[in-house]
C-alpha cells in the first residue's frame, strides 16, 4: 500500500492530470517558486513546462478571468490562489461569471474550471492571512465547493473537479499537508457530492469539514473511553453537500454536531444545521451543535491563536453537552 | 444580384455596409418594441456606433472568437450570430439564443465564434485573454477579440489584463469603443486625459487609435493586428472613436435621460457611419438601388425575426433551475 | 402623520446626515445621475455640492477603498454601489480591509463607514443583475449588516449605521422604492441590531427581511382568515441579528418560517434556523421551514422570474405545511 | 552630542542616517530572532531598502500620514513610530502597536501618522487616496503617502487609484518602492517593460523615477511632490528604484529562499543606502566617531526594545474577541 502525504497527493493528482489531459494546464501565483505552494505543485513547471504550468502576476482578477475564458474556451485550467484571502481579489470573475456562465446560456456554454484555493493559517501570520472561506462560495449556485480531508481524496476530489466540467472551488489545508495515507497510484476519483463516514458508532453524529475531520478522529477515540461512540461524517463536498448519508447517520444516533473551522454565523454548519432540522426534524433527540470559529478575525498571537481556532477538545466538549441533552417536550401535542 | 461596382464588391464594402444597416435596422425595431412595452429586457442600444462591431468582425475569421459586454447586439449580429434567435432572446423566448434566461445582455451563437456577453464591466477582457491563452495552449491560430467600452478601462482588470496577454504574447484584440460616455459621466469627469490608447505603451502592447465610424479604416487596422497576433507577435489595443446615439441604457435619444448633451449629439450626427458607408459605395459605382435593395432585404429579414420571436413560447416555468450545473463532465 | 416613500426616506437619511455631520460625504456610482439610484440620492449634489456627493468611475475597489481609507482618517463616509452585483469587485477593501481593520490593530483604528447597495432585480435583468447576496457579507466578522423594510427604518438605519463607527453594509431594495410610510421629519436613527414586531399572533412566527417582511404581513392576512395568527418579525439587522426577539416570539408560538429571499443553501435563514435550534430546541413543535430562493441564478425571462421569485404565496405554502405538523417524538426517551 | 559638521547638520543627513541604521539594526536583530525561533510571525525585512522609507518620511510632517504594507517595518520607524510597541507587536505582546493581535504584518502608530500597514498587496494604495479625500473635505493640509512594491503595480487598483486621485485631485503620495522583484519573480517576469513609472503619465498626474538608495535625493523629490500636493496642485508617483538584500520573507539571504538571484544581489550590495550615506557624511566632514556613536545609540535603544517586548506579557486569550467591533459610535 503506497502512502503519500497530502501536499504529494495533491501534487500526483495536477502531474496525472497534466499527463492525461492536453486541455488541463495550471496557472495562478507561485507556480514556479519552490515553497509559494508548500510542495503541492513541486516542479510541475520542470516536468510539463512553463506554458502549461504558468505563474503569474500579482492579478488575482484577470488571472482568474482568464481562467474562466481559457475554460469557456474549452480547456481545463486550475487557477491557483496561495491563499483564500487572496482569492478576494478575484470574487467577480468566480462568483458573477464563471458561476452564471452556464445558466446564462442556458446551457450552451459551460465552465470546466478548478478554482483551487489555500487555507493557510496559525503561526502568528493574523486576519488578512488566515481566512476559510468556503460558506461564501458555497452559497453561489453554480458553483460547487470541495474541502479533501485526507491524502487520497485530496488527489481524487482534485482529479474529479477537473473532470466534472463546472466551476469547482477546491480548498485545501496546509496544516494538512504533511498529514500521510493511503494514496492509490493509479488515476482515480472521489465522487463529487458524497460524503464519507470516518467511523462508525450509534451514539452521535459529528458530521466534519477538512482538517477537523482529523480532530473529530481523535475526539472520538477519548470519547469512546468515556463509552460514547461517535459516527465521524467527512463532508468532503461542502456543496452540495450529502444530505442522504448525514440523514442516515443520524436517524441511527439521533444527534448531531457539526464541525467545520470557519466563523459561526453563516457557516456551513448552520446551513447542515438547518437542512437537519427541516429534513430530520423528529430524528433529533437533542439539539444540534455547531462547533465553528468565533465571529471574530484571526488574531496574530500564539496565546490567541491557542484560545481562536478549534481542536478535538472543543469537539469533545460540544458531543459532552449534546450527548447530555434529552428532548423535553415542554408544550408537546 | 444587386448591381455592385467591381471595387466595392473586392473592397467588401457592400457586405459591410449591409451588415451595418442590418445593425442599424434591427435596433431600431427593438428601440420601438420597448417603447410599444413589447420588450421588457433593458437594451443597450449601438446605434451610431455600427462600423466599430461591422470592421472589426470583418477582419476575423469564423472560428476567431469574440466577447461582448451590455451593449453587444451589434457585435453578435457582425460575426454573424443568428438574426432570429437574437430577437427571439430579446424578447425573452424560449427560441432565444440563451433560451430566455439571459435577455439582451447575455447573447451567444457559438457556431460563429460569438462566445457570449455579460453586463458586468469589464468582465469579458480577462475571459477573452483565457480564450487567447488556450488558442495558444492548443496550438490553434484563432485569435480572441473583446469588445468594451471606454468605461470599461477604469476596471483595474483593463489593465491586468493588458499586462497579462503582453507578458504571455496572448492572440488578443482589445477593443475600446470611445464613445466618451460611460452612462452619464463625460469622459473628461472620469479620467484627466483622453489617452485610454496610451495604455497600449505602457503595457507595452501594440496600439492603434481610429475613427471608429470609418468601417474601412476600423477594418483595415483590425485586419494588420489580427494578422499580427495570428503568426504570434502578441496582443493589441485598438481604441475606436465613436458616439452612441441614443441613451446609455433604452431607446431614447440621449437628450431624454437626463443627461444633456444635445450639442454634443447634433455635432456627431454628421459622422453616421452608414450614411459615410453609403457615399463611398455611391463614389464606387454602388447605386442608390442597390443601396435600397440591401436594405429592404434586411428589413424584411427583420420583421420575419420579430413574428419568429412574437409567436415563440416563453420558457417554460419549471424549467428554471436547469442549466445551472453542466451534467456529464 | 408625514408620508414618504422608500426612496424618499433614504433620500431624507442622506439629506439630515449631511447636513449636520460635516464629516459625512457620499461616493459612489450614479450620483449625478438623475436615475441611477432611482429618487435616493436625487439632486444631492445640488444640495451638498459635488465635493461631499463625489460620482466615480467605473472603478469599484478604488472607490470602495478610498471610503475606507476616508472613514479610517475620521471621516464617515457612505460609500454607494448601485447593485450588489457591482459591488464584488470591491469585496477586497469590504472583507479583507475594512472589516478587519479595528481588530487587527487592537482597536486603536476604525472604519466608520455605510457600504449602501441596491438589490435591483426582475424586469428581465438576468443573473448578473439581480443578486442579493446578505449573506456573504453577515458571514463576515467586523461587519453588520442592515436591511430596512420600511420608509421608516430606511431612514433611520441609514442614520444608525452611519453613527455606529463600524463598517456596516446597508442593503435596499429597490423593489421597495414606491412604498409609503409614516416617516418622522426629525433625524432619528432606528436601533441596529434590534428586530420589530410587525403583527403579533400565537401559532407561528414568520421571520423576514426587507421586501420579504411585506409578502409576509400580505400571507398573514390571508392566514387569519384561516384562523392562522402569525406573528411577523422584521428582522431589520441581519447580522447581528436579534435573537432575543425571534426566541420570544417562537417561545410563544412553537413554530417558525423564515423567509429570506435568497439563494437557500447558505443564507441567513440557514443560520437563524441552526440558532434557533440550537437555543431553543424545546420551545418548536414542528421543523422551522425556510422560504428562500432556488440555488439557482437570476433567469431573466419574466415567465422564469414568476417561478423564481418569491411571494407571499410560497410564505402561506411554508406556513400550512408548518402549522400541520407536529412533533413526533419517535425516538423520545 | 556628537561632533557634526553645519553641513550634514542643515542638511538633517545624520538625522537620516540614524534612522536607516535603526532600522538596518533593528531588522537584523529580528532577523537573529526569528533564526532563534524566538519571533513566529512572518517578517518581511526591508534591509538594502532603508533609504526609500527615510528619504520620504523626512519630508513629511507628523501630521502627514503613512500606509503600508507587508514590508513596512521601515515605514513605521522612519515615521517615528514607536520603537518598544513595534518590537513587542513583532513580539506578538499585549504591549505591541497592536496589541499582539497583528503581528509583524499589521503595525500602526497613529500618533506620527502611522494610519496602518496590512499584508493584502497594494490594499493601501486606494485607502491612502482615501486618507488624501479625507485631508480635502477637511480642508486640512495634510499629505497621505501610500508605501508598495513593484508586484503590487499589477493590481488593477493601482491604476484605479491613480486615475481617482487624479481626477479628484488629492494630496497623495504614491511610492512605490521597485526592487525588481514580487517575491520570487523577477520584474520581466511579470511586466513587458521595467516601466512603472509610465503609468504617471497615463493617469496624467506627477510621475518621478529615482534612485531609492540614495537618501538625499529621494528626500529632495519627496518634498518637491509633497509641497505641490500640499498646496492643492494633486498627486504623485514616486518610482525609488531599489533591490532587498533578505529573501521575500524570513531573514536567509536571498540565494537560500529558492530563488537564484545570488550574482543580481552581488551587483546591488555596494550600492548599500547607509554605506552610501555614511560616505556622504564622511565627506561632509562627520567624524567616524560620530557615525559610531549614533550606531552605538540606536543598538542600546533596540536591546532595550528586545528586553521589553520579551518580558512583556501575552495578550490574554480571554481577549481574543475583543475590538471586532468599535463599541461606542
Ligand atoms: C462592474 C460594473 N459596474 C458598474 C456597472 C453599471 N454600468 C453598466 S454600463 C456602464 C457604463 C459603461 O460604459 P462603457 O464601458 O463606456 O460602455 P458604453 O455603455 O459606453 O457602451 C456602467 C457603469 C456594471 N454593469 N458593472
Ligand atoms: C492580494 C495579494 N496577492 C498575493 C499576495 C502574496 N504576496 C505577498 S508579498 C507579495 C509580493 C509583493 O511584491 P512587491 O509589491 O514588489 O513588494 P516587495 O515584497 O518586493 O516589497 C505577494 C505576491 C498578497 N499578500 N496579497
Ligand atoms: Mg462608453
Ligand atoms: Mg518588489
Amino acid at each position: 500500500m503506497r502512502t503519500l502525504n497530502y501536499a504529494g497527493a495533491i501534487r500526483e493528482g495536477h502531474a496525472q492530470l497534466l499527463k492525461t489531459d492536453p486541455r488541463v494546464f495550471v496557472l495562478g501565483q507561485g507556480l514556479w517558486s519552490p515553497w509559494y505552494a508548500g510542495s503541492t505543485l513541486k516542479e510541475l513547471d520542470v516536468d510539463f513546462g512553463v506554458d502549461r504550468v504558468i505563474d503569474s502576476p500579482v492579478s488575482e482578477n484577470a488571472t482568474t478571468g482568464a481562467a474562466v475564458g481559457a475554460a469557456i474556451a474549452g480547456m481545463r485550467p486550475i487557477v491557483f490562489h496561495p491563499r483564500m484571502d487572496f482569492m478576494l481579489l478575484a470574487v467577480d470573475p468566480i462568483v458573477n461569471q464563471a458561476s452564471n456562465w452556464s445558466y446564462v446560456f442556458n446551457g450552451a456554454a459551460s465552465v470546466p474550471l478548478v478554482i483551487r484555493s489555500v487555507i493557510n493559517r496559525r503561526g502568528e501570520q493574523g486576519a488578512q492571512h488566515s481566512q476559510a472561506l468556503q460558506a461564501m462560495y458555497a452559497h453561489i449556485p453554480g458553483l460547487k465547493v470541495v474541502m479533501p480531508a485526507t491524502p487520497a481524496d485530496a488527489k481524487g476530489l482534485l482529479i474529479s473537479a477537473s473532470q466534472d466540467g463546472n466551476p469547482i472551488v477546491y480548498i485545501d489545508d496546509r496544516m494538512l499537508y504533511a498529514e500521510e495515507g493511503h494514496v492509490p497510484e493509479e488515476m482515480y476519483s472521489t465522487p463529487i457530492g458524497k460524503a464519507a463516514i470516518r467511523r462508525e458508532g450509534g451514539d452521535i453524529t459529528i458530521v466534519a469539514t477538512s482538517r477537523m475531520v482529523m480532530e473529530a478522529v481523535k475526539a472520538a477515540e477519548i470519547l469512546a473511553e468515556q463509552d460514547v461512540e461517535a459516527e465521524i461524517v467527512d463532508l468532503r463536498t461542502i456543496k452540495p453537500f450529502d444530505q442522504e448519508t448525514i440523514l442516515e447517520s443520524v436517524a441511527k444516533t439521533g444527534r448531531l454536531v457539526i464541525v467545520d473551522e470557519a466563523w459561526k454565523t453563516g457557516s456551513i454548519a448552520g446551513d447542515i444545521s438547518a437542512t437537519v432540522c427541516e429534513q430530520g426534524f423528529d430524528l433529533l433527540q437533542a439539539p444540534i451543535a455547531r462547533v465553528c470559529l468565533p465571529n471574530c478575525p484571526a488574531p496574530a498571537s500564539q496565546a490567541l491563536e491557542q484560545a481562536y481556532y478549534l481542536s478535538e477538545s472543543d469537539i469533545i466538549a460540544a458531543v459532552q453537552r449534546t450527548v447530555g441533552l434529552k428532548r423535553s417536550n415542554r408544550k408537546a401535542a | 444580384m444587386e448591381d455592385v461596382s467591381p471595387a466595392a464588391k473586392t473592397s467588401g464594402l457592400l457586405e459591410m455596409y449591409g451588415k451595418m444597416i442590418m445593425i442599424r435596422l434591427f435596433e431600431e425595431r427593438v428601440a420601438d418594441l420597448v417603447e410599444e412595452d413589447r420588450i421588457p429586457t433593458p437594451c443597450h442600444f449601438c446605434i451610431g456606433q455600427e462600423a466599430a462591431a461591422v470592421g472589426v468582425c470583418e477582419s476575423l475569421q469564423r472560428e476567431d472568437t469574440v466577447w461582448g459586454a451590455h451593449r453587444s447586439h451589434g457585435h453578435y449580429l457582425a460575426k454573424g450570430g443568428d438574426l432570429k434567435k437574437l430577437m427571439a432572446e430579446i424578447f425573452c423566448r424560449a427560441t432565444g439564443c440563451s433560451g430566455g434566461r439571459g435577455g439582451s445582455m447575455h447573447v451567444i451563437d457559438q457556431s460563429v465564434g460569438v462566445m457570449g456577453t455579460v453586463p458586468i464591466v469589464a468582465a469579458t477582457i480577462p475571459i477573452a485573454v483565457g480564450a487567447a491563452l488556450a488558442a495558444k495552449l492548443r496550438g490553434g491560430n484563432e485569435v480572441a477579440v473583446s469588445f468594451f467600452g471606454d468605461g470599461a478601462t477604469e476596471e483595474g482588470h483593463f489593465h491586468e489584463s493588458l499586462n497579462f496577454a503582453g507578458i504571455n504574447n496572448l492572440p488578443v484584440i482589445f477593443v475600446c469603443e470611445n464613445n466618451l460616455y460611460s452612462s452619464h459621466m463625460g469622459i473628461f469627469q472620469r479620467r484627466r486625459k483622453d489617452n485610454i490608447i496610451e495604455s497600449a505603451t505602457t503595457h507595452g502592447i501594440t496600439g492603434h487609435r481610429v475613427d471608429g465610424n470609418d468601417v474601412q479604416t476600423v477594418r483595415k487596422v483590425t485586419t494588420e493586428v489580427v494578422a499580427e497576433a495570428r503568426r504570434g507577435d502578441g496582443p493589441a489595443l485598438l481604441e475606436l472613436r465613436t458616439f452612441r446615439w441614443r441613451g446609455h441604457v433604452g431607446p431614447k435619444w440621449d437628450e431624454d435621460v437626463g443627461v444633456k448633451r444635445k450639442g454634443e449629439l447634433s455635432q456627431w450626427l454628421p459622422f453616421d457611419p452608414i450614411a459615410r458607408c453609403e457615399r463611398e459605395l455611391l463614389e464606387d459605382g454602388v447605386s442608390q438601388a442597390a443601396l435600397e435593395a440591401t436594405r429592404n432585404r434586411v428589413a424584411a429579414k427583420i420583421h420575419e425575426a420579430v413574428a419568429f420571436a412574437e409567436r415563440s413560447p416563453m420558457p417554460l416555468p419549471e424549467t428554471v433551475n436547469n442549466n445551472v450545473y453542466r451534467i456529464a463532465g
